[in-house]
């Protein structure tokens, strides 16, 4: 159980959720110059999920996530460096480029390529709970994805498909209450998104507000379920996207949503709330080692080649 | 500015089309994921739940396969139904209504239904897209029998198009590439129907014919112009509607120039390249000889990074080279000067 | 309300559930004549569940249906001789033999070509509400389905869209437990089916036993809820197919049934219950003029020609 | 009968195929509505689920789009999962994780991950299947780069294709033809692989080339037959994988033969056989004339009456005479013998 009062625990969550902040931020902040010349869909002010769920994670582990995929893969261990080349499109990214920020991921921390196809990732990661089940290993998927994703036929076959097999698989969804510009309540007559979770026979949990560490002792109650053969479990998380939905730019100007809603969020901002219970000495160390490591990372994506055209024709096949 | 000289741009051809519709025939209505946003799908849907009420233009749950379904059933009901898809991509979660049931409901019900509904798939190359958001599937909807495709390439076409789609009484994917959102062209206000089924030649010559399918069409007008420095003179015809397809506009052409240089937006294999060439082959039988050629994207999924997109796609000085080389020129002997492809160049979003 | 004390009730069922039954008797019948070159579905068992609901339907209403739809299709008052001839491939069918068994439907009659493919129809359906609603007709949408279809995702957009709009949609699940040789239980974690419908804030109602008074009022009770506005409604309807999934055959050899399970079904026919009810003159007139109707369209679809090749290249396009 | 004359049907092909390679590698498994049933898709899974557990041969909720992506998933760590399709037509359910996924996370993850699956699909003609069960999609998959396609004919092929296939990579689209099951042939019992890529000429011959597609090749070598009466000499081919394409074999039959007849078990537009048209056409470039046709389905959605039917599939009949019209005759000079289709005519079901 993650304490609040216990300095090394909070460390902990703050080191990983101050690198995906910071990361993105840089991202914002490279965005103008056309390095990272393809579509980013940005995390910002929604780290606490993937941080808070893949705290509780072991390497082995397996996690999906979608294109907003940033804080899930920093998250759950991913290489800094592979992914800012990646970003930029460059060989030393963990794809030469193929793949962009729409589609990270990297076997080596566990982390599966994502989908810029709503909702497509899900039965994977069901699939990868089958098999892990088929081979008797020891470990659980976790599989990220938007309320919005819950809308489509997909989700549904996906979720009663893992419960009638009882894999173990937990399902976050991440309910920011937006699908691009669209709201929830425009969606679905209720967003009762758990007890339809329920209605599977997936028992099922709502988040607040964020909380990291609600977020995180939810995940571990969960993940201990899975472990004790109880089958697929599901949280929902409340968060909130700062920016815009694509792009590194901020979207007040559309008016598709309350300024007063997205400052509230921004008010509850768990990357400050986690600052805040550290010590001064503890956070500049933590920060001043994070921007060091995204400065490397930045250049090393620099100096990285752009792929010969004789790479496109490499992997269409195995 | 006379009327008749009013420039517009393709996006703004597409919205007028749909609004003058809309106001004529109150069966028709416009939907899909995001129509009635602020963005209002680059233009082509704004506003329009305002114009005519949210019943009439509104956004749905991200559900491709059902919302199909729910058009397909209005269709049968007697609405004209618009679905809009972001990107064309997204047209593979709804395959199993449009090829199973709009394509099928009139002929299983011996003409007693049809499914006159107009599903709208824009082709997403911008930038660093990647494989999941770049594809156009033309070809499957050419190979089922019961659905009509076109992908208009002027903002004239555009507009003529949509009406003329609009009124079908079938199932017609339009195709929209999203590198024409910005041409513009000149466009008559009054409502007019461009009729399927007729290939236009957009630029004459007697070389050598190159076809172009949609954005494509842009790029062989822009190749035109690189070959004629070499003293090659390049006949550009844009066939507008696939299904039904004008193989007899394109017939004389190729008789007239012996050459066929095909430029697809999507792959080869089993592709409308494939068809055309086929097509021709069989009219002819062998009457006379002629060169055929394909261009299309690479044989590979799309990757994201620009140094390969940028020979993933075919480009002016591809189709150039390649033509050059179907003249029986070595192609080792002519660098062609570069041309920006503007509508590429400035392309900064909304991705 | 239906009353079973009122002979005129009874009698107006019995006439339509006994029509259903000989029909697809005499398609038992003369299939080994290969007159009926394709497959067949039959709804021998199940006749109660189209017969109760359709007996609450006006004219103008709308019914979807599937591959198994005779039953719905005779119940809403389609067309005898068009029928037959349909299903023997003859010019005389409403759709000149293009359509036969499994795309049984006829506007005339007010039901739509019905799907091959389990669950295509359903959003249709919701599409027909959807239009009647845009074009302020008094008309209620009707749609059947097996219990297999509710497994597919369409089924989920299907009924949060219905339920989304508010729309005057009737949802009538058949389950008879199997898809072809697969048993519910082997498919879903609970059979939940209603309170899966409940999760889309859709009113269900489960109707035990086949019993034709209780679906005809409860399908009284969900129309009236829908005239009053309330949007969709739902019945699950269990019921029972006595033969096998496709043909006209039995099928206990093959076993993966209970004989008793089958045997209970039976004993509590429906066709025999209302039957009983009618004393037999009244029987006796119901059941020789719905004989002579039944020997007039096969005589009429056996006179009916085959289509010419040319029929062939019609209404592929409109 | 030595172990080597031994001759089993396509279908018991097929089953030993999956029994042999479920025993050889623990990590295959197979999956789809009715795989354990008594039925056992027409005997090719039969009682699987009884030696191999029902971990390794299971039913499934009906659920294409998501059981897809599940096989897919399973496929990323390392197992080799067998989904089977009662009909090709369902796979419209499910080409998003088909096309979007299947084909492409290899591609994405440059290599990181590998999808080993393949996709059974059977094309469900018999009789009276009507236009939603009797579809045959080859063409969207040999479209899409990532994809194989095999379409094996004999029950030689069919085994060692189904072993190639489970052994490879990549998404293999398995395409089976429901006539062909009863289908008997000689193979050898132990395990073999058929390679990708590799067309077979069935049947020598120097006037013609006859491609047939999966069920279309017994067709044309019924044909052949017919042809022989008026002593026309075909050469029939069976491609066996579509994608790989062995265009090369065919090439060089048509260059001896100087006539191509294509015979598909789908439409034409843009279908397998546009593409080998479009192939051999470029490979040739007017170096050498030759004929080329089509057969395939009408262009029509298949109609449920059999008067109907008979026309809407190719049959050795209307092969014959097609080939006899490429011959220079006339068709009307010529009624060949009615050559029943056993297959066809003695099908009574499970429909
Ligand atoms: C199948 C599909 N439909 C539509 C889209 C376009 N689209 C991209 S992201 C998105 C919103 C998804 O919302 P949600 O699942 O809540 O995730 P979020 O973006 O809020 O993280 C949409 C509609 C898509 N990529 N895929
Ligand atoms: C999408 C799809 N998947 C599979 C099939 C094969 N199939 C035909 S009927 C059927 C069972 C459907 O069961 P249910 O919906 O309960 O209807 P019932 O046959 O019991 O009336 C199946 C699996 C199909 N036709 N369509
Ligand atoms: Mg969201
Ligand atoms: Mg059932």
């Amino acid at each position: 159980m993650v304490n609040p009062d216990n300095v090394a625990d909070v460390a902990a969550l703050y080191e990983r959720i101050y690198l995906i902040r910071r990361v993105e931020e840089e991202i914002i902040r490279i965005y103008p110059t056309d390095k990272v010349k393809s579509p980013v869909h940005l995390s910002i002010g929604q780290e606490s999920v993937s941080v808070g769920v893949c705290s509780n994670l072991r390497s082995q582990d397996i996690v999906y996530a979608t294109y907003r995929g940033h804080a899930a893969y920093l998250a759950k261990g991913g290489n800094l460096n592979k992914m800012f080349a990646e970003l930029y499109g460059k060989v030393g990214g963990f794809a030469s480029g193929k793949a962009g920020s729409m589609h990270l991921g990297d076997i080596d921390a566990g982390m599966i390529g994502t989908s810029a196809i709503v909702s497509t990732s899900i039965p994977l990661a069901v699939g990868n709970a089958l098999a892990m089940r088929m081979q008797g290993r020891d470990v659980v998927t976790v599989v990220f994805f938007g309320e919005g994703a819950t809308d489509e036929g997909v989700y549904h076959e996906s979720l009663n498909f893992a419960s009638l097999k009882k894999l173990p698989i937990l399902f976050v969804c991440e309910n920011n209450f937006y699908a691009i510009y669209s709201h929830v309540r425009d969606r679905m007559p209720d967003a009762n998104i758990c007890e339809r979770a329920n209605a599977y026979r997936i028992p099922a949990k709502k988040i607040e507000g964020g909380d990291i560490f609600a977020i995180c002792n939810a995940a571990r109650d969960s993940l201990a379920a899975i472990n004790a053969g109880e089958g697929p479990q599901f949280l929902e998380c409340m968060t909130y996207r700062w920016r815009d939905h694509v792009g590194p730019g901020e979207d007040r100007h559309i008016e598709y949503r309350p300024d007063s809603e997205l400052d509230r969020w921004i008010k509850d901002d768990q990357v400050a709330r986690l600052a805040g219970m550290l010590d001064a000495a503890t956070r500049d160390k933590i920060e001043s080692s994070t921007n060091s490591r995204i400065a490397a990372a930045e250049t090393a994506a620099e100096e990285s080649p752009f792929p010969d055209p004789e790479i496109m024709y490499t992997n269409v096949y195995q | 500015m006379s009327i008749s000289d009013r420039s517009i741009s393709y996006a703004t051809a597409l919205y007028e089309a749909t609004h003058q519709e809309m106001s004529r025939d109150p069966s028709v209505f416009v939907y899909g994921l995001g129509v009635d946003d602020a963005k209002g799908m680059y233009g082509s849907t704004m506003a329009l739940h305002r114009d005519f009420g949210p019943e009439r233009c509104f956004d749905t749950p991200l559900a491709e396969d059902a919302m199909t379904g729910v058009g397909i059933g209005a269709a049968i009901a007697g609405m004209r139904p618009i679905h809009v898809h972001q990107r064309m991509d997204f047209l593979l979660l709804c395959m199993n209504q449009l090829v199973n049931m709009a394509a099928k409901m009139g002929y299983m019900t011996d003409g007693a239904v049809k499914v006159p509904m107009v599903i709208r798939g824009i082709i997403g190359r911008s930038w660093g897209q990647g494989a999941q958001h770049s594809q156009a599937l033309h070809s499957f909807f050419m190979h089922v029998p019961g659905i009509r495709v076109v992908a208009p390439t002027t903002p004239y076409d555009a507009k003529g198009c949509m009406i003329a789609a609009i009124r079908d009484n079938n199932p017609v994917v339009f195709m929209e590439h999203r590198m024409l959102y910005n041409n513009q062209g000149i466009v008559p206000e009054e409502p007019f129907e461009v009729p399927f089924g007729q290939a236009r030649i957009l630029s004459e010559g007697d070389d050598i014919t190159i076809l172009g399918i949609s954005h494509m069409v842009v790029e062989a007008l822009r190749a035109k112009h690189l070959l004629e420095k070499v003293g090659i003179d390049a006949e550009v015809i844009d066939p507008v509607s696939l299904a039904p397809l004008d193989i007899d506009t394109i017939l004389r052409s190729v008789e007239k120039t012996g050459r066929l240089l095909i430029v697809d937006t999507s792959w080869l294999h089993c592709g409308a390249s494939a068809e055309i060439i086929a097509q021709i082959y069989e009219r002819q039988q062998g009457s006379r000889h002629f060169l055929a050629r394909r261009l299309g994207y690479q044989e590979t999924p799309c990757p994201t990074t620009r140094s390969l997109e940028n020979v993933y796609y075919p480009s002016a000085k591809s189709i150039a080279l390649r033509a050059y080389e179907m003249m029986g020129n070595d192609v080792a002997s002519w660098v062609p000067d570069e041309v920006e492809a503007v509508e590429i160049a400035e392309f900064k979003g909304p991705f």
